[in-house]
C-alpha cells in the first residue's frame, strides 16, 4: 500500500451553557452547585467593577498602564473554580478573575499596575504566580513547577493562562513539547480573545483551531466556548482528571473574546470593527450566566443591586489598601537582588551612587560637596 | 525644514527611504493598521500597503530570523522589536547569525538589515519596558548599534542604517519620542556612523553619554558654573573615540553618563580607553554614572534608578574636586 | 449539540520503492527516468565514499569533528533533484548528498570541517546557504528567503532540512508560524533519523509521527520512507507544486535512520542497540536502489566497479584540493567582519594588539619591546 | 585526595551533592545514559536513574524554563547547556526571569538553580563551540557567574553554586578539561563565591584573567625575569575587587587577560575599577590581552585569535616599559 494513512485525529468543541443561554443538562447538570454558581457569578461582577475602576485611575493619572479583563471573566474564574486550591495558576495578565477567585487579594493586581513589585510578592499557601510580561515565557515556568510536583510524588498540577498571540511564542512550543514528551502534568489553557493587540487571530494561527496547536505534541486538546462558565469547568476537570491520573499535560482553547481595548494605553478603534465588539457583547459570559440563575429563581434585581453597592465597596477599599501603602523603600531594589547583598552592590545602595569618587569621597581634597538634595517625586 | 519630534523624524525617514527604495520594507508586531505601539509607523501602512509593511505573528525569533533571511536575498528589511525588553528572545537571531554571517561566508552572504528598538526608563512604563541592553550588542562584534538623542540625529542616522550594507541595531529612546520638537531638513540626508557630536564645547572637563541620558546631561550642565564639553556618541559602535581622546586630552577629566548597569555596561569601555590613550592626561579618575547594578525597579522607584541631573552634578562636583 | 466537532485530519505515508524492493508502478513509474536513477545511484555513492574518507581524515587528525551523512542520502539528494536549481537549499549538516547534487564542490564541505570559513562561501548562483551549527535556526532563514521571492514575484522557494531534534527547538516552531500564517512557499524538510546525538526520538517528539506537527498550523503535511529516494521525489514535487502555484508551505517527514555515530566525535554503542543499527542496515537507501537498478538492467557490477573507482578518484581530488588551499590570512577574519573595517578594528588587525601600548607603541619610553616572533602552529 | 581533571573534578562535586541532596536534579541534552558531550556527567544516570538524570528535548529555552520552575517549586536543578554557543535560546529565560524572579516578586519566589556551560576556545571545535560569552551574565545583575581554572576551584565553587540560593551561571573552560590533574580532596568542600586567588605573588605587576587564559599567563610568567602577581578571579560576579585593588595598589601595573572580544568585556570594568580605585598609585595604564572584536574564526585561525603567552608577554613589557 503505497500511501497509507499514518495518522488521523478530531478534536472536540463543548459548549453547555449556549450564547441564547440554552442549557445542555446532559454535560451541564450538577457541574456546579446553584450555590457555588451564585458566588462565581458575584466574583465575575466584582472583577468586571474592578476594570472600570482600574480604567478611570489610570486615566486620572493615579495608576499606570491597565490590561482590562471584562469579557474573558469565565474562562479563567473556570479554571480556578475546577482546580484544587493547591493546583499552581501560571497567569499572564488577564487572569485577574481566577485569581481573584482563588484568594489574591485585589490590591495586589493594583500594586503591580501601580509600578510597584509588593504586587508581586503573592503568599506561597496561594499557589499563584505573578502576572507575566513577557508573552509566553511563563510556560516554561508552569511546565518546571508541575514537574516538581511529580519529582516529589505529589498529585498537584500546574495550570497556565495566555492568549492566542502567545501561541507563536517559541516558549509555548518548547513548554508544550517539554511537558507532552516527559509526562508533565500541566494544564495548558489558552484564551483566544481573536486579538493580539491590533493584530488579528489568524496571523498567530491561520489554522481552523488553536485546539490543534497540541496535535504536534500528541497532547489531549479539546476548545470550549470560554464564555461558558460551564463548558470551562467541563473541560478543565477533564483536564485535571488526566493530569493527576496519567501525569498528562493538556490544551484547552477557550473561544473568548476582549471587549476592552487591549490596555488603556490601547485605543482599538484604530484596527478592528464596532461590529464585531457589539456582536460579542451579546455573548458576553456576565450576561449568560445571569440570564440562566434569573431563569431558575436564583437572581433578582435586588441581589444585582445589593451586589452592584458590594462591588463598589470591595473594589474601593482595595484601592484605599493600594493607595494607602507607604511608598517603597529605594533599598528595597538593592537588597532583593540576591539573598546576600554583595559588598559592591551594598555600597551602591548606601551611597546611591555609582561613580567611583561618590562611593569614597575621601579620595576628594577639600570640602564635601554641597549638592540640593534629590529631587522628590 | 519642520519642526519635528523624535518619532516624527523616524517616521519621516522611514517614509523615504521606502520612497526611495522598493527593497525596503517593515515589519513587526502591531506596525501595520495600529502603526505601531508608539505609533512611529503611523500611516505607512496606509501609503505602502501589506506587502511592505506587515504585521508579523508574535515571536521576535521570528521577525529577526525571517528578516536575516529577506535581507540575505537582497532586501532592505526594518524589523522592530516592540520594546528593548523584548529583545530576548532575538538574542540568538541576532548574535549567532545577522553578526556572523557575512565573516561565516566569507561575505558570501551579507544581512543588510536594521532593527528598530525603543529603549530605555522614564515613562512609566510596567516590566521589561524600560532596559537599557545595549551593551550586549556592542559587545558582539559583527553588528553596528545606535543610539540618537534628537530628531535631527535620528533621521539621519536611521537612513544612514538602513542604507548600511550591515546589520544595525537602531535604539530609540522612547523617554524622548516626543520630549522635544527640534528643525529637521525634509529633504533626506544621511549622517556618517561612528561620529559623535560635541553638544555643547568646554575645557574643565568631558561629559560623554548617549540617548535620553544626553538630556539629563544637558539639564546638569545648565546649572552652570562650568565649563563642560558634552559628547554625544550617537553610534556606540564603532565609537567615535577620537572624538573622546582628543576632548579628554583637553580637559584632562571625564564623566560618562549611561542608563545601563555599571558593571559592564558601555561606559566601563569608555573609560577604559580612556585610559589607554589619555593617561598622562588625566587629571582624575574617570567617573561613571549609570543605572546601579540592579534590575530596573518597577516605575514607582524608576526614577530612583536613572541617572538625573542631580546626580550628574554631583559627579562633576566630585570629579572637578579631585 | 454541547460536543461537536471542531476539527479533523488524517495525514498520508508514501512508500513507493519498499523495503524489499517491490516498486509501486501507479506512483512511482515516470517519476525518475532510468538515466537520472542511475545518475542519483553514483551521486550517493560519492557521497558514501567521502563519509568514509572524512572520517578517516578526522582520525588521522587531519580534519575536526565531520558528521557522517551515511543511511541518509536518498532524503536530500531525492529533494534536491525534485526542485529546480535555483530554489534554496537550507541545510543542517547531514544534507552532503542534495548539496553535491545541485552543484556545490565536495571540497567545501571538507574546508568547513577543517576549520576554514572558506568552505561556506558558496557562489550565489548555486542557491545553498552554508551548513548551520545552530540547531533549529536556519528555518527562519528559509522562511526570509522565501518571502524574498514572493516579495519580488519569483517561483522560486525555499527547502530547508533539519532533524527530528530541531523539531523541539522554538525557532522550529516560529518559522512554521511564520511560514503557514504568511503564506511563505517554503518546504519544511524533516530528516527523522531517531536520534539527537543520543537522545532518542520519542523525548524529542512522543507523538505517533513528526509529520503532525504541521497540523498545528494548518499546514500540508506528509510522513515518507526517506530511504526511498522515490518517495522522497514524489513529495518533494507535490510540496513544490503547492509552494509555487499556492505560496503555501509543506511539511515533510522523511523518516530515515543515521548509520553512523552523530559525529566523529561520538560513539553511538554508548546509548544505541547494535540490533537497531543492524536492522536499519537493511533498509540503506542505496543498496535498495542498487537492487531496483540491477533488477531492471541498468546495474551490474561491472558499473559497480567503475563507480568505485570513480567515487576513489574524485574523492581524493576534491581531499587534495581541500588540503592544497593556502592557508587562510589572519586579516581574514577582520576584513569580513563589516563592508568597510572600522579604523578602531583595522588597528586592531595591523598591530595583532589590543592593549593599548601594543597598538601605539610610541607611548613607550625607550627601545622597542622585542619578543620572540609568534609561535607558528 | 585525588588527583583529578578538571572533568573529574566537577563530576565528584556532582556526585557529591546529588547524594547529599535530594532537591539535585540534572537535566539537559545528552547528559543522560552518554553522561555529556564531554563525560562532565558520566555515570550519574546510572547511579541516580530516570528522575534525577533527565535527558531533554533539544530546546535550550526549555532547559532553563522548566529549570526556573523546578527551581521556584524547591528544588535545585543543574541544567546543562552543551556549549556556551548555544546559550542564545536560552538568554531570555535567564536574563528576563532567572534573573529578576527575586526582586519581582520582593523575595516571595526565588531561583535557586545552576546552570553548567562548557566554555571557550582551543580545542578545534566547529563555529559556535568556541566562544566566550561570560560578559553579557555579568553585566545583567542578579546572577552570579563563576569560571574556574583549576580541579580544586571547580569542585569546590561548583558545590557552592549549588548550594548558593540564587541563580549561578557556572562556566566550565573546556580547553582545560582535561589538560592537567590537580590533588583535590575527595570530600566535599566549598569555596566562597566572590574571592579570588592569588595563583603567584609579585610585586612588579598585576595580572588579573579567570578560566583557562590564567593557565596562559602562567606560562607567560614563567618565562620569567619578573615578580609578577597573577590573580584568578574565579568568580566574576559578584567580583573581587578589594584583591585587585590590594595588588594593583602594590604594584602600580596591571594587564587583564581574556579570550572574549576586548570591546565591553569584562576587562573593561576591572580596568575602569582600577582606575576609580587605584587612580593615584598606577604607573601604567592598565591593559587589556583579549580576543578581538572579531568573530571567534573557525578553528584554523582561533589560535591567532585568542591571548597567549606570547601576546601576555608582550604587553607586560610593554607596561613594564611604560
Ligand atoms: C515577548 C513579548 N513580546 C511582545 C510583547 C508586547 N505585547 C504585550 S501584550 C501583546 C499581545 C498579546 O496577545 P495575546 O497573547 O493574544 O494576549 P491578550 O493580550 O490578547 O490577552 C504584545 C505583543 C510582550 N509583552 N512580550
Ligand atoms: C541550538 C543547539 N543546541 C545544541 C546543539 C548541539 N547539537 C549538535 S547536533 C545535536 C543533535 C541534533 O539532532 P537532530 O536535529 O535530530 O539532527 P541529526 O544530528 O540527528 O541529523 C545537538 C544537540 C546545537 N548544535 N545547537
Ligand atoms: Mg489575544
Ligand atoms: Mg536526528
Amino acid at each position: 500500500m503505497p500511501i497509507k494513512s499514518a495518522f488521523t485525529t478530531t478534536i472536540d468543541h463543548v459548549s453547555i451553557l449556549d450564547v441564547n443561554a440554552n442549557f445542555d443538562e446532559k454535560l451541564g447538570a450538577g457541574l456546579i452547585p446553584d450555590g457555588d454558581l451564585v458566588r462565581l457569578y458575584e466574583h465575575m461582577c466584582v472583577c468586571r467593577h474592578l476594570d472600570e475602576v482600574a480604567f478611570k485611575l489610570q486615566r486620572s493619572g493615579r495608576m499606570g498602564t491597565f490590561p482590562q479583563n471584562m469579557g474573558q471573566e469565565a474562562a479563567s474564574m473556570g479554571a480556578a473554580y475546577a482546580l484544587d486550591k493547591t493546583d499552581w495558576l501560571v497567569p499572564c495578565y488577564r487572569e485577574n478573575a481566577g485569581l481573584f477567585w482563588r484568594g489574591l487579594p485585589m490590591e495586589m493586581i493594583l500594586l503591580h499596575w501601580m509600578g510597584d513589585e509588593r504586587g508581586n510578592a503573592i503568599p506561597r499557601e496561594l499557589y499563584c504566580m505573578p502576572l507575566a510580561i513577557p508573552i509566553g515565557t511563563q510556560l516554561l515556568h508552569a511546565t518546571g513547577l508541575a514537574w516538581a510536583a511529580k519529582y516529589r510524588g505529589e498529585k498537584r498540577l500546574a495550570c497556565t493562562f495566555f492568549g492566542d498571540g502567545a501561541t507563536s511564542e517559541g516558549d509555548f512550543h518548547e513548554a508544550m513539547n517539554f511537558a507532552a514528551n516527559l509526562d508533565i502534568p500541566v494544564i495548558f489553557f489558552c484564551q483566544n480573545n481573536f486579538w493580539a493587540i491590533s493584530v488579528p487571530g489568524k496571523i498567530q494561527c491561520s489554522a481552523p483551531t488553536i485546539a490543534q496547536r497540541a496535535v504536534a505534541y500528541g497532547m489531549d486538546t479539546i476548545q470550549c466556548d470560554g464564555n461558558d462558565i460551564f463548558s470551562v469547568v467541563y473541560c478543565v476537570r477533564k483536564a485535571a482528571a488526566l493530569a493527576r491520573e496519567k501525569g498528562r499535560p493538556f490544551f484547552i482553547e477557550a473561544v473568548t473574546y476582549r471587549l476592552g481595548d487591549h490596555t488603556t494605553a490601547d485605543d482599538a478603534r484604530r484596527y478592528r470593527d464596532q461590529a464585531e465588539v457589539d456582536a460579542w457583547k451579546t455573548r458576553d459570559p456576565i450576561l449568560r450566566i445571569r440570564k440562566f440563575l434569573t431563569t431558575r429563581g436564583l437572581w433578582d434585581d435586588a441581589k444585582e443591586a445589593a451586589l452592584a453597592e458590594r462591588a463598589q465597596r470591595d473594589v474601593a477599599a482595595a484601592v484605599e489598601r493600594a493607595e494607602s501603602i507607604p511608598p517603597p523603600d529605594r533599598n528595597d531594589f538593592f537588597n532583593n537582588m540576591y539573598a546576600t547583598i554583595p559588598p559592591d552592590l551594598a555600597l551602591q545602595r548606601d551611597t546611591m551612587q555609582t561613580h567611583g569618587i561618590g562611593q569614597d569621597p575621601s579620595q576628594i581634597e577639600g570640602a564635601v560637596i554641597e549638592l540640593p538634595a534629590k529631587t522628590s517625586h | 525644514m519642520a519642526n519635528l519630534t523624535l518619532v516624527q523624524a523616524i517616521n519621516l525617514a522611514l517614509i523615504q527611504e521606502m520612497e526611495r527604495d522598493e527593497r525596503v520594507l517593515i515589519l513587526g508586531e502591531d506596525v501595520g493598521l495600529n502603526g505601531g505601539v508608539f505609533r512611529v509607523t503611523e500611516g505607512l501602512h496606509k501609503r505602502f500597503g501589506d506587502k511592505r509593511v506587515v504585521d508579523t505573528p508574535l515571536a521576535e525569533s521570528g521577525i529577526i530570523g525571517t528578516s536575516i533571511g529577506l535581507a540575505m536575498a537582497g532586501l532592505r528589511p526594518i524589523p522592530e522589536i516592540q520594546f528593548e525588553g523584548f529583545l530576548g528572545p532575538a538574542y540568538d537571531q541576532i548574535c549567532s547569525h545577522a553578526a556572523r554571517m557575512r565573516t561565516r561566508t566569507r561575505g558570501a552572504m551579507t544581512v543588510p538589515l536594521t532593527i528598530r528598538i525603543p529603549v530605555g526608563g522614564g515613562i512609566h512604563a510596567p516590566e521589561l519596558h524600560s532596559d537599557s541592553p545595549e551593551t550586549v550588542y556592542i559587545h558582539q562584534p559583527g553588528i553596528k548599534v545606535i543610539m540618537p538623542s534628537s530628531p535631527y540625529d535620528a533621521k539621519g542616522l536611521l537612513i544612514s542604517a538602513i542604507r548600511d550594507p550591515d546589520p544595525v541595531m537602531f535604539f530609540e529612546p522612547k523617554r524622548i519620542y516626543r520630549a522635544f520638537r527640534e528643525e529637521v531638513p525634509e529633504d533626506e540626508y544621511t549622517l556618517p556612523l561612528g561620529k559623535a557630536r560635541v553638544v555643547c564645547e568646554g575645557n574643565e572637563m568631558t561629559i560623554v553619554s548617549w540617548g535620553s541620558s544626553v538630556v539629563q546631561c544637558m539639564q546638569a550642565i545648565e546649572r552652570g558654573g562650568r565649563s563642560i564639553e558634552l559628547i554625544d556618541l550617537r553610534t556606540l559602535y564603532p565609537f567615535d573615540m577620537d572624538a573622546v581622546e582628543a576632548s579628554v586630552k583637553k580637559t584632562g577629566r571625564c564623566v560618562i553618563v549611561h542608563e545601563a548597569p555599571k558593571t559592564c555596561g558601555f561606559g566601563a569601555e569608555i573609560a577604559a580607553r580612556i585610559m589607554e590613550r589619555c593617561f598622562l592626561y588625566l587629571e582624575s579618575p574617570v567617573q561613571r554614572v549609570t543605572g546601579f547594578d540592579t534590575i530596573m525597579p518597577y516605575y514607582k522607584l524608576e526614577l530612583d534608578y536613572m541617572p538625573d541631573a542631580d546626580r550628574i552634578a554631583r559627579a562633576i562636583e566630585e570629579t572637578a574636586a579631585y
